[in-house]
C-alpha cells in the first residue's frame, strides 16, 4: 500500500491526498461501529422482551449480582475512556510520549477491568449461578427456571462484552507498538483515534450493560 | 448497426496480465482481480447448490421418499438453502461485478480499502469451508432458517459448523458493505455528483446499507443459537420462558432485508442493461435512485410478514402486512419506468437484453405474488407451501440470477476483453426462461392447492405438477451449464473485445478492455449525466 | 380422461370445506384476476415497444416533450398502484383478523378439542374423552375450536381445505377456531419444518353429518372426558391439597376462575385463560396472585402435556354453579 | 499536507474532556443512588434516561460527534434509528399479543 518511503507523509495509492483517506478511514470506523451497534441491539432486544415478561423474577434475579463492584468497574472503564480521548489529543498534537502514556493507562485500566469481571464471575461460579456446561443451578429465589434465561443473558451480555474487550485491547497495543516508534506523525494519529473510537464504543456498551443487567432490576 | 465497433486489437497491457503466478492472485489488493476470485468461488457454490436441487427435484418426481432416505432429503434441501442464499445469492452481484465495477464507475483507482476487500474474500472462503465441514461431516437439517428449538435442541449433525459458517460469510457481507459505501461517499471523481452516478452503484450503495445494518443482528442471533446448542445457555428454549417466536423476530430482521441484498444489486444491472440496449436516458433516473433508498429503507420494517401465522399477535400482523404492501410500491414504480425507457428507444435483442427481458417478467410475476403472501387471508393459505417456493424462486431465480446473467455477459467483454458467442447466449437466455416458468410455475398452483414445503414425501394429487416442475429443473440445468461451456471457450477463442462494445455509456467503458492495473490513466472529470445516450441517438 | 379433469379441478379449485374458504377464495381469485390483468399488460408492453422501437426500425422517434420525464405519468401510475394495494390489504386484513379473533357469537355451541403436535404426529382429544391419532372427525356445521400446543417443536397445524394454519409452539397455547361446512376427508399436514418425518406428520380432517358423527361417538370406545380425567388427576397431582374447599392452605380457590380477572401480587391483573393457568402450574412464582404466598412448587417437568390439558378442561368446568364454599374472590389488599 | 479541520483538537479540548468525565461519574453515581429510592414505575425509564445520557456525552465528546462531519452524524442517527425500528417492530408484537 505504500509507495513512498517512510517518515514521509504517506497516501495509499487508491486516494487523491491525505484528508481524503482520513475521511475514508473515519467513515469506516463509524459503520463498523454502526453494525457493532446493532449486534448488540439483537442481544439487548431479547433481554427487554424477556425483561417484560418475566420482570419480577428478572428484578429478582438481578439483585444478587455484585451491583458496587461493577459500579467500581464502571468508573475503571470510563477513566479508561478519558485516557484514550487524551491520548488521541496528544498524538493528534505530535505529542509522543504523551500519547503513548495515555494508551498504556488505557490497557492498565482495560486489564484491571477485566480482572474484576473475572472475580465476579469467579464468585458467581461459586455460589453456582453459572448455570451451563452441566453446572447445577443453585439459585434460591423464586422461580429458578425463569431467572435461569436472566443469568443466560448476564453470562452472554457481559461475555460479549469482554470479548470485544479483549480485541479492543490487542488493538490498542498495536496501536502503542505503532506509537512508541512514531513513524509518521499523521498516521499514528489516525490510528490511534480509530482506535479510540473502538475502545470509546466499547465504554458505551458496558454503560448499557451494566444499567440494563445491574440497575433496572434494582 | 454497431457490429463493426465490438472488435479491437489485442491489448497489451491490462490487470490480467500485470502480475503472474498464484501470489499476484492470492494477495491481489487489485479489486478487479480480487472480483474473479469472488467469480470463482461463487460459481463453485452455486453449481454446488445446483446439484442439491438437482437431486431435490429428482426426489420429488415421485411421490413417496423412494429415491432418498428422508434424512438425506432434509440435508439436501438445507445445504441447498444455505449455500445458495449465503455463499451465492447474497455475495452475487456486489462482491463480483460490485467489486469490478463500483471503482470503474465512479472513477477511482480502486476501492477506498483494498486490503479490507482481499480480507473479505478470504472470511468468505473461511465462512465457505466451516459450511462445506457440515455438509461433509454428518451435513445439517435445520433447513436455511435454523428455527429454534429444533435447530438448538433435537437437531442431530453439524448445526454449529454450519451456523459458525454463516456467522463467519456474514462479516464478509460487512466489510464489503462497508469498503462500498465508503467508496461511493469519498472516492467519486470529479464532476461525479450523486445524480449522475449510475444505477447500478445506486443500487449497491443502497444494498451495502442493507448489508451493514442487517447483517450484525444475524451474527448476534446466530452467536445466541451457538451458545443455547453448545453451552446448553437457554435463549430460546420455551423450557425456561424462552420464546421462539423471539428467534424468529431476530432471524427476519436480517433475513427479509437480505431479500433486498439479492434484488437491489440485480435492479442496477437491469437499469444498465435496459438502458444500453435501449440507446435512451433511463426513463425517470431520479424516481429510480429514490425507489432503490425507499426500497432499501421500507425493507426494514416488513419482517412480521414471514410470521403471521406464527403465534405472533395478529394486530402486529396487520401492522407486518400493510408495510408490505407499501414497499412493494416503489418496486412497481421500476418496472414501469424500465418499460418507459424502451419507449422511443433503438432496442437491439443482444444476449444481456434477453436475460434483462426475462428479469422484468420473472421479477413482474414474483413481485405480483408476493403481493398475494403479504395479504393476510391468504398469506394463511400459502405460508409454508410451495406457493411461497415458487414466489421467492421467481424472485430470487428469475430475479436476481437472470439479472446476474445479464450482468455476466454484458461486461464480459469488459472483465476478460473477450467476445462471448452471442448466438449460444442467446439459445441459453431463452432455454432458462423457459426452463424456469416450467419449474416454477406450477408450484404456484401446488402451494394454493396446499402442497408444504420441505415435504419429503408428499400426497399423489400433487404428483402431476411436480414431474413438470421436474422437467424444468433439467432444462434450467441445461441452460445454466450452457454459459458455462461457451464463456470458458471465449476465454481463449473469443475475439478481442473493443473498450466499448456495447456503444454503452459509462467510464467504464471509456478504459481499455481489459482495464489496465491502474483503472484511469488521468483521474476522468465528469460532466455529463448518467447514460447519455440521447446525445448521438 | 375424466380422472385427469378432476385433478386439475382439485389442484385449481381445491375443495373449500370452511366457513372462511370461500371467501379467502373470492379474495384469491379478484387478485389472480388484477394481477393477470397487470402481467398481460406489462408483458405486452414490453414486448410491443421492444419490437416496434427495435434498432433499425423506421419509426417515430422524436421526443414526446408532454409525455417524456412527465412528472404526472409517474403520479399516475404509483397512485393507482398504491391504491390498489391498499384494497387488498383491507380485504385480507379483515378477513385474517376474522379468521384468528373471530367475533363471538352469543349462545354458540363450540366443540372444544385438544391438539397435542409431537415429532412426529398428531394427537387430539374431543370433550367426550374420544383420543384419536392423525385424524380428526368432526361433525358439519358445528365451529370448532382447538387448543394447540407442541410436547417439542414448532408445528403447524394445516388443513388446506378449510384454508387456515396456525404454528403449534411448545410451552405455549394457540388457538383456532373454523367451521367446515362440508363433509369428506381433508388432508391435514405440518406446514413448518419439525425434523426427520416431517412429511410424514400428516393426518385427515374428516368431517361427518351429524347423526352419522353422533353414531362414530356411539361406537368409538368412549373414555372419560378429558375433565372428568382432570378432576381426577387435580387429587392425584395433589392439587386439591391445597386448591381444594377443605384446605386449610391459603391457596387461591379455582371455582369459576377459567376467564376471570385475576389480580396480581405485583398490581397487574391478568385474564385467567390457558396460557395463565397453565404457566401457573409451570411457572408458579411467575404471576402470584395477589393476596397469596408465593409457596406454590412448580410441576414442569412433572406433567405432561396431555395432564396439563385435562386439568384444564376440568378447571374450566368448574363454573359459578358448581361452588361450593363461601366467595372465592378475596379482597384485593395487595397494592 | 493539509490536515483535516476535524482532526486537530484545540489544546483547550484537554479541560472539557476532564469536566465532561466528572460529568460522567455524576451520572453513574446518581444512577446508583438512585437505586435507593423507591420511583415505582418511573424506576426502569429513569436509570435508562440517565444511562442514555451517559452515551450522549461519551459520543459527543470522546468520539468527537460534535465535530464530526454531517455525514458522520448522519451515520451515528441512522444506528439509532434502525434500533429503533427492531425495537419497536418487535414490541409491536409483544404489546399486542
Amino acid at each position: 500500500m505504500t509507495r513512498t518511503p517512510e517518515h514521509t507523509v504517506i497516501v495509499a495509492h487508491q486516494f487523491e491526498n491525505l484528508e481524503q483517506q482520513f475521511d475514508a478511514d473515519l467513515l469506516g470506523m463509524w459503520l463498523f461501529l454502526v453494525t457493532e451497534a446493532l449486534l448488540f441491539s439483537g442481544a439487548f432486544l431479547a433481554l427487554a422482551v424477556y425483561y417484560h415478561q418475566y420482570h419480577d423474577t428478572f428484578s429478582a434475579a438481578a439483585r444478587e449480582l455484585h451491583w458496587l463492584l461493577a459500579g467500581a468497574n464502571s468508573v475503571i472503564l470510563l477513566t479508561s475512556g478519558l485516557a484514550v480521548a487524551l491520548a488521541e489529543q496528544a498524538a493528534d498534537q505530535g505529542r509522543r510520549r504523551a500519547a503513548l502514556l495515555g494508551l498504556l493507562a488505557t490497557i492498565a485500566l482495560g486489564l484491571v477491568f477485566l480482572a474484576i469481571k473475572g472475580y465476579e464471575y469467579h464468585s458467581e461460579y461459586q455460589a453456582g449461578l453459572m448455570p451451563f456446561l452441566q453446572q447445577p443451578f443453585a439459585y434460591d429465589g423464586p422461580n429458578p427456571h425463569n431467572a435461569m434465561l436472566f443469568y443466560n443473558f448476564y453470562f452472554v451480555l457481559t461475555g460479549l462484552h469482554a470479548a470485544h474487550m479483549v480485541i479492543g485491547l490487542a488493538v490498542l497495543m498495536v496501536i502503542a507498538v505503532l506509537t512508541w516508534r512514531w513513524r509518521d506523525g499523521a498516521r499514528v494519529a489516525r490510528q490511534v483515534r480509530i482506535a479510540g473510537l473502538y475502545w470509546a464504543f466499547v465504554d458505551i456498551v458496558w454503560v448499557l450493560v451494566y444499567c440494563s443487567l445491574y440497575l433496572v432490576g434494582r | 448497426m454497431i457490429r463493426d465497433v465490438r472488435t479491437g486489437p489485442a491489448p497489451r497491457h491490462h490487470y490480467l496480465n500485470a502480475g503472474h503466478g498464484l501470489a499476484s492472485w492470492f494477495l491481489t489488493k487489485d479489486h478487479k482481480r480480487i472480483a474473479w476470485l469472488y467469480f470463482v468461488s461463487i460459481t463453485g457454490f452455486f453449481f454446488l447448490g445446483g446439484l442439491a436441487a438437482t437431486l431435490i427435484r429428482l426426489e420429488l418426481i415421485t411421490p413417496n421418499g423412494d429415491l432418498l432416505s428422508s434424512d438425506a432429503y432434509n440435508r439436501l434441501f438445507s445445504l441447498h438453502g444455505i449455500v445458495m442464499v449465503w455463499f451465492f445469492l447474497i455475495p452475487s452481484i456486489p462482491t463480483t461485478f460490485g467489486n469490478f465495477l463500483l471503482p470503474l464507475m465512479v472513477g477511482a483507482r480502486d476501492l477506498a480499502f483494498p486490503r479490507l476487500n482481499l480480507l473479505s474474500w478470504y472470511v468468505y472462503i473461511i465462512g465457505g469451508l466451516f459450511t462445506l465441514i457440515a455438509a461433509v461431516a454428518g451435513g445439517i437439517d435445520t433447513g436455511w432458517t435454523f428455527y429454534t428449538p429444533y435447530s438448538t435442541l433435537f437437531a442431530n449433525g453439524a448445526v454449529l459448523a454450519a451456523a459458525t459458517g454463516v456467522f463467519i460469510v456474514g462479516f464478509s457481507s460487512i466489510l464489503t458493505g462497508i469498503n462500498f459505501i465508503v467508496t461511493v461517499h469519498t472516492m467519486r471523481a470529479p464532476g461525479l455528483t450523486w445524480f449522475r452516478l449510475p444505477l447500478f452503484v445506486w443500487a449497491q450503495y443502497a444494498t451495502s446499507l442493507v448489508m451493514v445494518l442487517a447483517t450484525p443482528v444475524l451474527s448476534v442471533t446466530l452467536v445466541l443459537l451457538a451458545v443455547e446448542r453448545v453451552f446448553g445457555v437457554g435463549i430460546f428454549d420455551p423450557s425456561l420462558g424462552g420464546d421462539p417466536v423471539l428467534f424468529e423476530h431476530l432471524f427476519w430482521f436480517y433475513s427479509h432485508p437480505a431479500v433486498y441484498i439479492m434484488i437491489l444489486p440485480a435492479m442496477g444491472v437491469v437499469s444498465e442493461v435496459v438502458s444500453c440496449f435501449a440507446h435512451k436516458r433511463i426513463f425517470g433516473y431520479r424516481v429510480m435512485a429514490f425507489s432503490i433508498l425507499a426500497i432499501a429503507l421500507f425493507g426494514f420494517l416488513v419482517w412480521g410478514h414471514h410470521m403471521f401465522v406464527s403465534g405472533q399477535s395478529i394486530y402486529a400482523g396487520v401492522a407486518f402486512s400493510l408495510l408490505s404492501f407499501l414497499v412493494s410500491v416503489p418496486s412497481a414504480i421500476k418496472i414501469f419506468n424500465w418499460l418507459a425507457t424502451l419507449y422511443k428507444g433503438h432496442v437491439r435483442f443482444d444476449a444481456p437484453m434477453l436475460f434483462a427481458m426475462s428479469f422484468l417478467g420473472l421479477f413482474l410475476i414474483g413481485g405480483l405474488t408476493g403481493v398475494f403472501v403479504a395479504t393476510l387471508a391468504l398469506d394463511v393459505q400459502m405460508h409454508d407451501t410451495y406457493f411461497v417456493v415458487a414466489h421467492f424462486h421467481y424472485i430470487m431465480v428469475g430475479g436476481a440470477v437472470s439479472a446476474y446473467m445479464a450482468a455476466l455477459h454484458f461486461w464480459w467483454p469488459k472483465i476478460t476483453g473477450r467476445l462471448y458467442p452471442e448466438m449460444w447466449a442467446r439459445v441459453s437466455a431463452i432455454i432458462v426462461f423457459a426452463g424456469f416458468n416450467l419449474t416454477f410455475f406450477p408450484q404456484y398452483i401446488l402451494g394454493w392447492a396446499g402442497m408444504p414445503r420441505r415435504y419429503h414425501a408428499y400426497v399423489e394429487d400433487f404428483q402431476l405438477l411436480n414431474v413438470f416442475s421436474s422437467a424444468g429443473a433439467s432444462m434450467l440445468a441445461v441452460g445454466y451449464l450452457l454459459p458455462l461451456i461457451y464463456l470458458l471457450w471465449s476465454l481463449r477463442y473469443g475475439a478481442h473485445a473493443s473498450a466499448n462494445p456495447w456503444n454503452a455509456r459509462g467510464l467504464e467503458w471509456t478504459v481499455p478492455s481489459p482495464p489496465p492495473e491502474e483503472n484511469f490513466e488521468r483521474p476522468p472529470r465528469v460532466e455529463h449525466e448518467a447514460y447519455a445516450y440521447d446525445t448521438d441517438a | 380422461m375424466a380422472a385427469d379433469q378432476d385433478r386439475w379441478q382439485l389442484l385449481l379449485f381445491p375443495d373449500a370445506a370452511s366457513s372462511v374458504a370461500g371467501s379467502v377464495d373470492i379474495l384469491f381469485w379478484t387478485m389472480v384476476v388484477v394481477c393477470g390483468l397487470i402481467v398481460v399488460l406489462v408483458f405486452t408492453l414490453l414486448l410491443v415497444l421492444s419490437v416496434r422501437y427495435r434498432a433499425g426500425a423506421r419509426v417515430d422517434r422524436t421526443p414526446s416533450p408532454k409525455l417524456f420525464n412527465n412528472r404526472w405519468l409517474e403520479i399516475g401510475w404509483t397512485l393507482p398502484v398504491l391504491a390498489g394495494f391498499l384494497v387488498f390489504f383491507g380485504w385480507g386484513a379483515a378477513l385474517y383478523v376474522d379468521i384468528f379473533d373471530p367475533p363471538a357469537r352469543d349462545g354458540e355451541d363450540v366443540r372444544q378439542i385438544n391438539v397435542i403436535g409431537k415429532q412426529w404426529m398428531w394427537k387430539f382429544q374431543h370433550p367426550e374423552g374420544i383420543r384419536e391419532i392423525n385424524d380428526l372427525h368432526l361433525p358439519v356445521g358445528q365451529t370448532v375450536e382447538l387448543r394447540l400446543t407442541s410436547q417439542d417443536v414448532i408445528h403447524s397445524f394445516f388443513v388446506p381445505a378449510f384454508r387456515i394454519k396456525q404454528d403449534v409452539l411448545p410451552q405455549r397455547y394457540t388457538r383456532l377456531r373454523f367451521t367446515p361446512v362440508k363433509t369428506g376427508r381433508f388432508d391435514l399436514f405440518c406446514a413448518e419444518y419439525c425434523g426427520l418425518s416431517h412429511s410424514g406428520m400428516v393426518g385427515k380432517v374428516v368431517v361427518m353429518a351429524p347423526e352419522r358423527f353422533q353414531a362414530w361417538l356411539q361406537r368409538r370406545d368412549r373414555g372419560e372426558s378429558p375433565a372428568r380425567e382432570g378432576e381426577r388427576l387435580f387429587r392425584q397431582y395433589g392439587c386439591s391439597g391445597c386448591h381444594g374447599a377443605a384446605s386449610r392452605v391459603n391457596a387461591p380457590d379455582l371455582t369459576g376462575l377459567y376467564g376471570k380477572p385475576v389480580p396480581l401480587e405485583s398490581g397487574e391483573t391478568v385474564t385467567a385463560d390457558a396460557q395463565y393457568l397453565r404457566d401457573s402450574v409451570m411457572f408458579p412464582s411467575r404471576q402470584v396472585a395477589a393476596g397469596y404466598p408465593d409457596i406454590m412448587p412448580s410441576f414442569k417437568d412433572q406433567i405432561s402435556e396431555e395432564d396439563l390439558l385435562k386439568l384444564l378442561a376440568y378447571l374450566q368446568s368448574l363454573d359459578e354453579s358448581s361452588r361450593a364454599d363461601a366467595p372465592r374472590q378475596k379482597e384485593t389488599d395487595a397494592p | 499536507m493539509s490536515r483535516p479541520r476535524h482532526d486537530r483538537t484545540p489544546a483547550s479540548a484537554t479541560g472539557r474532556f476532564v469536566a465532561l468525565y466528572v460529568v460522567l461519574l455524576v451520572l453513574l453515581a446518581a444512577n446508583m443512588a438512585g437505586t435507593l429510592l423507591s420511583l415505582g414505575p418511573w424506576a426502569i425509564p429513569a436509570r435508562l434516561a440517565v444511562a442514555a445520557g451517559m452515551v450522549a456525552v461519551i459520543a459527543t465528546t470522546f468520539m468527537r460527534l460534535r465535530q464530526g462531519t454531517v455525514l458522520v452524524r448522519l451515520v451515528a442517527v441512522m444506528s439509532l434509528l434502525w434500533i429503533l425500528f427492531l425495537f419497536v417492530l418487535t414490541f409491536a408484537d409483544f404489546l399486542t399479543r
